[in-house]
């Protein structure tokens, strides 16, 4: 277990390797490799470390370790007095932690084997690039996981924005995918902002910045129960960084955008991992959050809104990856509802149900995608199922796990969540248990539309009705031969995520349906301050009878849903637009995502515009003005300089010119470069010498 | 005491080139060769050759000779090698004239040809042996080849220009005994040389003068029409007894030795074997001699049909090739032709000699092979 | 008087007389030694097996017209054979014949050097030949005649200084007294120093296989191309003087001069029954066999190996040489 | 006797060979000139017993640096005459003169110093500590002297000779 | 007169001096110039060995081997820029080789 920070590592070896070398020299093959394999030992570690805390009594599940140091201990001033600021490379491994880094590296691994055949069009060093990313954004994310502290975690965040930013704009080239690179990056600072500032207060407040160290002294606090204390609003400013991490109103305007990229990045960045940093975050800080009660009830509606607004949207989404990106914001909604409501366990339950099902889902569009011949208009689709089985199974099975429908997944996780909603808030219970049945419509609408139906998409080379086997990679023509299904490395990744989905569930049975709800209860220590601490005991309880009818009305709804969806698409395929006229108004609003976008670039994109051209004006009028005042000084006395110069010191140093130069006139007479004439100079010499030798004797 | 100096303006610190003249009255120019050598210091920066110094017009005065005549003066030409060019001659009437040559005289002419290779192959080893040098070597080579000056007196009377072949056969039936003669000459060439080898394959200053000199790739080799030992040495395969086999060639065994370098010890090595194919040559001829008259059908006036043909053979020098017309009236060849191997690899040498030393010149004279009889004709 | 004037003049009048009949011989000797390398007969009509020749030989140079060519520098074309002829005799004034003084002309104390010094003296007879012959291949060919010469002198008396370490002394004399005193000859102590100092003198003498200058095949005869009868004899004959110099010098450093083989061994006394100098005539003529010798068996060096031969092989090896007999002479 | 015809002898051949060195028109014949003024030197030098330095003199001089004057000779074969093309400003003639002048200055000085009475003719210098005693033992002697109280200039003259011989090669070599 | 004293050889060097200065004040030909400057190195090597004679001492032996040795280095160096200047200028005529003028 002290080999943990090598989980971390690994990739970020990977991610050098291709980064630095592989872009330049590898072949695709190469590049993949170093990838997957950095990934598959990370993987490995993983579960060895999981394997290992497992082994571990329940209560002593909690393990740190420091690598190096990073911010040496400085002297800072806090509310307790002078507190010495202090970083170390720590990483913990506790239960949630450790079923994070699961998460991610499991599914990073299967989306990572994906990505090789899915890329596998690239050009060789956007490939290496990918892979590069993909890897990078792996290692952030796990550092993200893995730290101990606020601010490793904090680098973790910034690094898998970082990485979103890059790989959202892979293909920089296109311009509407740089655009939402620049967005998703943009948006997040401002949720970054919150969670900065959050550390701040963290740190002045209790002068660590250490998960377990704040927890434990947050705990000694008293429950701020009404009013604002400052544990609300460090609750609440970390909140804000994870509404911009998590998409969450209002901060979700990014996300679908972000679909601009390539799916693989879709699945594994905004479906699974990346994403569920907010929810992470606010679970690490359970404790924090526990004692503002008021922030958590913002969280939960919050979270509650969020779930909604972004299942109407979903609702009337033609483009296939955004309608599972609204999805993904209305099921983060639902994590968020869960952590507001006090679940931590179900939220973070739910959020390693929703990686298995999500992160299917989206590389089943992906494979849809693909086989479509990078069409992403769920209209210009449908009868897929005939042509690529694999694709339509797996996605069915991922659609009905999100359902809600029992015995899969999402069934467990959702209804968990809203049986907590209900033990909390009735109100709330309804509109969750709404929202839910409006994922199942849209859900199975996807579905439908896409494998159900007569085929709408292009013609293609070879005739329309010959769905034969063109499972080949046709290379690098690009002569698309109809849909078909995709190369084995991509299915099989669906599969296993398949299986995921169908069995993630299990660890979560509730008690109401014979289970024991293993999960709750391995997660609990996390949560709390101290291991041990029976910290949800407070809570109301029905009876298992109860609780079965509530999970009976959220099935009934999620079939409704169903239903709906299939009288709407398969039934009379023409209701849909029939309801579309009918409902033109809501529809019109719908479509166009509540005018959120446009609301945004109206306030905030054209205040700083403005604002920015204030500046502009004050900046060149005064700040320059004085400026070139400075520099006209100069130059004035420059040239007084300048006339001294010329006339006093060059007159000086001309004169001795003039007088060696004179001078050197006569005396050039006398060098004649015969070497005779020396030779008769130095003869003259000796004669003097010898007369005067001769005579002087 | 002045040397003319071509001297390049501006060149600070540079050397006058010198125009030497090599021949052609130079004791290692194989003849009257003369080589107009420009000199950097002592290396060769560029040559020309001058040619024609015993320019005898054969080629016309071929025109102007019936056919049999005309065997009298192919002698001339490559006078260490008349029977060669005797054989390429009447080999190409032969061709043109469509007459069948008994086997036995193919047999005879396939002996004579290579006996005449060794003597051929004696005369170049002794002079290019000292030319650089070592004159024994010279006498010994020179001592063998009298052997097989010997046996050719024997069978035709003459030592040197022979006459030995006649269209559609030979003049003669080998003498009797001659043949165990020629079987005992083999015997005492092969310990000979070995002789030869033991003075010059391993001695360091042969190598050392040999050795890397005049390297030419087989591709340029091939574009400068090199032919024969010259050719072979930079491992083109290309010998005409076994590519067009002639005579009795096809019937034989023998290997063709090729070179890796492409250098002069290449060249002398490829030499030194031939010598060795050629008595395995003659020694399979002697075995397999078959009875039967030495001289085809042919009419007493030979007057080949009308038409034009080119025949080469593999001479000791090289690929030996006639280019003969026939008006089919007249009993003189309309246009006589030669592709000597000699002038050919006398192409050679300017592209051989570029950047090596003077001495060198001398040393890729003697490797290439030359006679001048042949080359100017 | 006698001594001072009478005994060196016959002195000298003998040995020039012998060196000269010696060359006529050897040239004799050489083309047999030649023919018999190289199964023929050489000479053999004057006299019973060609003995004679050696004296036709220089009848016939004597006799032959001297042509002296037009443009060439008629004073110079005739001092230059006669400057290479002097130094060649001058040298054996020296060279010992036997251990007392009527075996010499002089004993000098700096004998040695004394043969290097005037022997350098020499090449002047070879560039003012083919200087003054004015006429390319002769140029050519005595520049690099000097050249060489001068090249392999260099290695030549390095090779001589370690000899002179070993002996103690530069004169002949000593020479030769230290191996009687060391009991054993210089070239067994000395074996590289000896096979150094032949092969320099084959190259000093240009002779096979580094006869460039003289190449025929290459350079058409060397420095005296132009050169003709009795001019052309001298040039010879300081040619061939030089090489009994040379064997005189290896007989006399490394093989023990007049002295009979093994000479602190009793046993071997009879041997001294012979004259000291037939002993060195006896070792010279062996010397002078194995130069013709060598002549019948190797190829010619190519102008820049034989450079390279001299100095990045001969040069390193005899300053080796010299550096290791020093620390031997310092240890023993 | 004897000495004195000698060195008149060789006095005069000197001398009158340094005019030829000086006076021949061709520069070969100049450097013929030369090597005979050389060898007769080294032979005044046998006279005063100083057979090393005599010695020294063949080899080096004569058969190594005048060698090397003959092969410049050789090598820079002249189109033109040097006296074709005269300065005028130059002063030869005025400079002969002038060196005459000096010349019977230094005899004079010579033979006033000779008729001096004191004039020490053969007389031991002071505080000398060598002593040329046997001419057999000439070489031994200076060898001993340059390498215990010469050693270091021997050693300097050796490193001059190395530079000389770097400088000639550089500056003589057509691309380095 | 017949006495052969350190005198005479003081006066054939001075002559012998005198006599290579006059060859390097009137010849043109630089090769000459050399070769007179010789002539001067030999006029002393002459004085230094009847010196040393006289004297009883060998200094002056061992002088002249010096002088030698620094000749054979003017030499060497002296005759290369010789060759150097010949390949640019094609003369040795003292009075061409006035680069250095002005």
């Amino acid at each position: 277990m002290d080999l943990i920070w090598l989980i971390p590592v690994l990739p970020g070896i990977g991610a050098a390797l291709n980064g630095l070398v592989g872009v330049r020299y590898f072949d695709k093959r190469t590049a993949a490799y170093v990838a997957c394999g950095t990934m598959a030992a990370s993987l490995l570690l993983s579960l060895v470390a999981f394997a290992q805390l497992l082994g571990l009594p329940g209560d002593e599940r909690f393990h740190q370790v420091t690598v190096a140091e990073w911010i040496p201990p400085i002297p800072l001033e806090t509310a307790g007095g002078i507190g010495s600021f202090e970083v170390p490379w720590a990483f913990t491994l506790d239960p949630l932690s450790g079923m994070m880094i699961l998460v991610v590296t499991g599914i990073g691994l299967l989306i990572h084997v994906y990505s090789v055949a899915y890329m596998d069009h690239e050009p060789r060093p956007a490939y290496a690039r990918f892979f590069c990313y993909l890897n990078l954004f792996c290692f952030f994310m796990l550092l993200l996981v893995l730290g101990s502290t606020f601010l490793v975690m904090f680098v973790g965040w910034e690094g898998v924005g970082l990485c979103s930013y890059l790989l959202i704009g892979f293909w920089y080239h296109k311009q509407s995918a740089s655009d939402a690179g620049k967005k998703a990056f943009i948006v997040n600072r401002i949720g970054d902002w919150g969670f900065i500032l959050g550390i701040f207060l963290v740190f002045f407040t209790f002068g660590t910045l250490d998960f377990h160290a704040v927890a434990e002294l947050a705990a000694e606090m008293p429950v701020e129960a009404a009013g604002m204390g400052v544990l609300s609003l460090i609750c609440l400013l970390l909140f804000v960084g994870a509404i911009g991490k998590s998409a969450q109103i209002p901060l979700y305007v990014w996300l679908p955008d972000a679909m601009e990229g390539p799916t693989p990045v879709s699945a594994l960045i905004h479906a699974a991992t990346m994403v569920t940093a907010g929810v992470y975050m606010v679970g690490r800080n359970a404790v924090l959050f526990s004692h503002a009660p008021m922030v958590m009830e913002i969280v939960a509606i919050i979270g509650l809104a969020t779930a909604i607004m972004a299942a109407t949207i979903g609702l009337v989404q033609t483009d296939i990856k955004r309608v599972l990106a609204y999805s993904t914001v209305s099921q983060l909604g639902y994590m968020f509802l869960a952590t507001g409501v006090g679940a931590f366990a179900a939220g973070a339950f739910h959020l390693m149900t929703h990686a298995f099902f999500k992160a299917l889902l989206f590389l089943g569009s992906g494979s849809v995608i693909h086989a479509m011949n990078e069409e992403q208009d769920m209209r210009r689709m449908g009868g897929l199922k005939q042509y690529m089985p694999v694709t339509y199974a797996t996605m069915g099975i991922g659609a009905l796990a999100i359902a809600g429908v029992p015995l899969l997944s999402g069934f467990f996780s959702k209804d968990e969540i809203l049986y907590r909603t209900f033990l909390h808030n009735r109100l709330f219970w309804m509109l969750a248990v709404v929202a839910a049945g409006m994922t199942a419509f849209y859900m199975f609408r996807l579905i439908f539309m896409t494998f159900y139906q007569e085929y709408r998409g292009p013609a293609w080379e070879g005739g329309h009705g010959d769905h034969g086997e063109h499972h080949e990679d046709d290379g690098g023509d690009h002569a698309w031969h109809g849909p078909h299904e995709s190369p084995r490395l991509m299915t099989v990744p669906l599969i296993v995520l398949a299986v995921g989905a169908v069995l993630a569930g299990y660890v979560g049975v509730p008690a109401a349906l014979g289970g024991s709800n293993a999960i709750e209860h391995f997660l609990e220590p996390s949560f709390v301050a101290h291991a041990g601490e029976g910290a949800h005991g407070e809570a109301a309880h029905l009876s298992h009878l109860a609780e079965l009818g509530l999970m009976a009305i959220s099935v009934l709804i999620a079939g409704l849903g169903i239903f709906l969806a299939y009288r709407n698409y398969i039934q009379r395929p023409e209701t849909a637009d029939e309801w579309a006229e009918r409902y033109a108004g809501p529809h019109r609003v719908l479509t166009n995502k509540y005018y959120v976008d446009e609301l945004y670039d109206a306030t905030f994109v054209r205040g700083t515009m403005v604002g920015a051209r204030g500046l502009w004006g004050f900046d060149g009028g005064v700040v320059d003005g004085a400026v070139n005042g400075t520099g006209w000084t100069t130059v004035a006395s420059s040239r007084i300089s300048h006339v001294l110069d010329k006339h006093v010191v060059d007159g000086l140093v001309n004169l001795v010119g003039w007088v060696c130069q004179e001078g050197s006139y006569g005396f050039r007479r006398v060098q004649t470069g015969l070497i005779q004439n020396y030779a008769f100079a130095t003869l003259v010499g000796v004669f003097a010498f010898v007369t005067w030798f001769l005579v002087g004797r | 005491m002045t040397i003319e100096a071509p001297r390049r303006v501006g060149q600070a610190f540079d050397t006058d080139e010198l125009v030497l003249n090599m021949g052609p009255q130079h004791p290692s120019t194989h003849g009257v060769l003369r080589v107009v050598l420009r000199l950097d210091g002592e290396r060769v920066v560029d040559a020309d050759c001058v040619i024609g110094y015993i320019h005898r017009g054969v080629e016309k005065l071929c025109e102007n000779r019936d056919w049999t005549q005309i065997i009298l003066l192919t002698d001339r030409m490559d006078y260490v090698a008349a029977a060669t060019s005797n054989l390429g001659y009447v080999e190409t009437v032969e061709k043109l004239m469509q007459v069948e040559v008994p086997r036995r005289a193919r047999y005879i002419r396939t002996i004579l040809a290579e006996l005449q290779r060794i003597a051929s192959h004696c005369l170049w080893l002794g002079t290019h042996a000292m030319d650089i040098g070592a004159m024994t070597v010279l006498l010994y080579a020179f001592r063998e080849r009298e052997h097989v000056l010997d046996l050719f007196e024997e069978y035709c009377g003459a030592r040197l220009t022979y006459n030995s072949m006649r269209i559609g056969g030979l003049p003669l039936d080998i003498p009797t005994g001659w043949d165990k003669k020629v079987s005992a000459f083999c015997d005492l060439m092969e310990p000979k040389l070995d002789e030869y080898e033991e003075l010059l394959t391993n001695n360091r200053i042969w190598v050392g003068r040999t050795r890397d000199i005049g390297v030419i790739s087989g591709e340029e080799a091939t574009a400068l029409g090199l032919c024969g030992p010259p050719l072979r040495g930079s491992g083109v395969s290309r010998d005409v007894r076994k590519d067009e086999p002639n005579a009795a060639y096809e019937e034989f065994d023998f290997d063709i030795p090729l070179g890796t370098r492409g250098d002069t010890y290449d060249r002398y090595l490829i030499r030194l074997e031939e010598f060795k194919q050629s008595i395995r040559i003659i020694r399979q001829a002697l075995e397999g001699m078959p009875e039967g008259p030495v001289m085809g059908k042919v009419p007493r006036l030979i007057k080949p049909p009308a038409g034009e043909t080119y025949h080469a053979i593999e001479s000791p020098k090289g690929e030996l090739g006639y280019f003969i017309v026939s008006d089919g009236r007249s009993t003189n060849p309309y246009r006589f032709r030669v592709r000597p191997p000699s002038f050919c690899n006398l192409q050679g040498l300017r592209r051989l000699v570029r950047g090596h030393l003077v001495a060198d010149v001398v040393a890729l004279i003697g490797t290439i092979d030359i006679v001048l009889g042949e080359v100017d004709r | 008087m006698l001594e001072t004037f009478i005994i060196p003049l016959l002195q000298i009048a003998v040995l020039l007389n012998a060196v000269l009949v010696a060359v006529t011989f050897m040239v004799l000797m050489e083309r047999k030694v030649m023919a018999w390398a190289q199964a023929r007969l050489g000479p053999m009509r004057v006299g019973p097996h060609g003995i004679l020749q050696a004296i036709v030989d220089p009848i016939k140079l004597i006799l032959k017209e001297d042509i002296t060519p037009v443009a060439a520098d008629k004073w110079v074309f005739t001092v230059a054979p006669i400057m290479s002829l002097v130094p060649a005799l001058v040298v054996f004034s020296v060279v010992p014949f036997g251990p007392d003084p009527l075996y010499y002309v002089a004993d000098i104390n700096v004998g040695l050097l004394f043969i290097v010094a005037v022997t350098s003296i020499g090449v002047y007879g070879i560039i003012l030949g083919g200087w003054s012959s004015n006429s390319k291949y002769p140029l050519l060919a005595s520049l690099r005649a000097s050249a060489q010469l001068i090249s392999y002198e260099i290695a030549v008396t390095m090779t001589l200084v370690s000899v002179i370490l070993t002996s103690g002394t530069l004169s002949l004399v000593g020479i030769v007294e230290a191996q009687r005193e060391a009991g054993v000859w210089f070239g067994f102590i000395q074996p590289v120093a000896f096979v150094l100092v032949f092969i320099g003198g084959l190259a000093e003498t240009n002779r096979v296989p580094f006869d460039l200058p003289e190449a025929e095949t290459e350079l058409t005869g060397g420095f005296h191309t132009e050169y003709s009868g009795m001019r052309f004899a001298l040039f010879f004959l300081a040619e061939y003087a030089n090489i009994i110099v040379i064997s005189a010098i290896v007989a006399i450093m490394f093989l023990g001069g007049w002295m009979r083989p093994f000479p602190n061994v009793e046993a071997l006394a009879f041997l001294d029954l012979i004259p000291p100098w037939i002993w060195l005539i006896g070792k010279i003529f062996l010397f002078l066999y194995v130069f013709i010798w060598i002549r019948a068996t190797l190829p010619r060096y190519r102008y820049d190996q034989l450079m390279r031969l001299g100095w990045k092989v001969l040069i390193p090896i005899a300053i080796g040489n010299l550096v290791i007999t020093g620390i031997v002479k310092v240890l023993v | 006797m004897l000495e004195a015809a000698v060195f008149y002898t060789l006095a005069v051949l000197i001398l009158g060979l340094g005019i030829l060195v000086i006076s021949a028109r061709s520069a070969v014949h100049s450097v013929l000139f030369l090597v005979v003024n050389f060898l007769l030197v080294a032979i005044l030098y046998v006279t005063l017993s100083a057979q090393f330095v005599a010695v020294i003199q063949v080899l080096v001089y004569a058969g190594g640096i005048v060698v090397l004057y003959l092969f410049v000779v050789m090598l820079v074969s002249l189109k033109r005459a040097p006296e074709q093309h005269a300065d005028t400003r130059r002063l030869g003639v005025t400079g002969a003169v002038l060196a005459g002048a000096v010349l019977l200055e230094v005899i004079g000085i010579v033979v006033s110093g000779a008729a001096r009475s004191d004039a020490p003719a053969g007389a031991r210098g002071a505080g000398v500590p060598e002593a040329i005693s046997d001419p057999m033992l000439n070489t031994e002697q200076i060898g001993w002297v340059l390498y215990t109280e010469y050693l270091i200039p021997f050693e300097v003259a050796s490193m001059l000779l190395l530079v000389a011989m770097i400088g000639a090669i550089v500056l003589a070599k057509k691309n380095l | 007169m017949l006495e052969i004293t350190p005198l005479h050889y003081t006066a054939l060097s001075a002559a012998l001096f005198i006599i290579g200065v006059i060859g390097v004040l009137v010849r043109r030909n630089i090769i000459i110039i050399f070769m007179s400057i010789e002539l001067i190195l030999n006029a002393v090597n002459i004085n230094l060995v009847a010196l040393s004679s006289q004297l009883q001492n060998l200094v002056g032996q061992v002088f002249v081997v010096f002088v030698i040795a620094v000749a054979a280095a003017e030499a060497a160096v002296g005759l290369g820029i010789i060759i150097a200047f010949y390949r640019n200028k094609e003369t040795v005529n003292i009075d061409e080789m006035s680069l250095m003028r002005w």
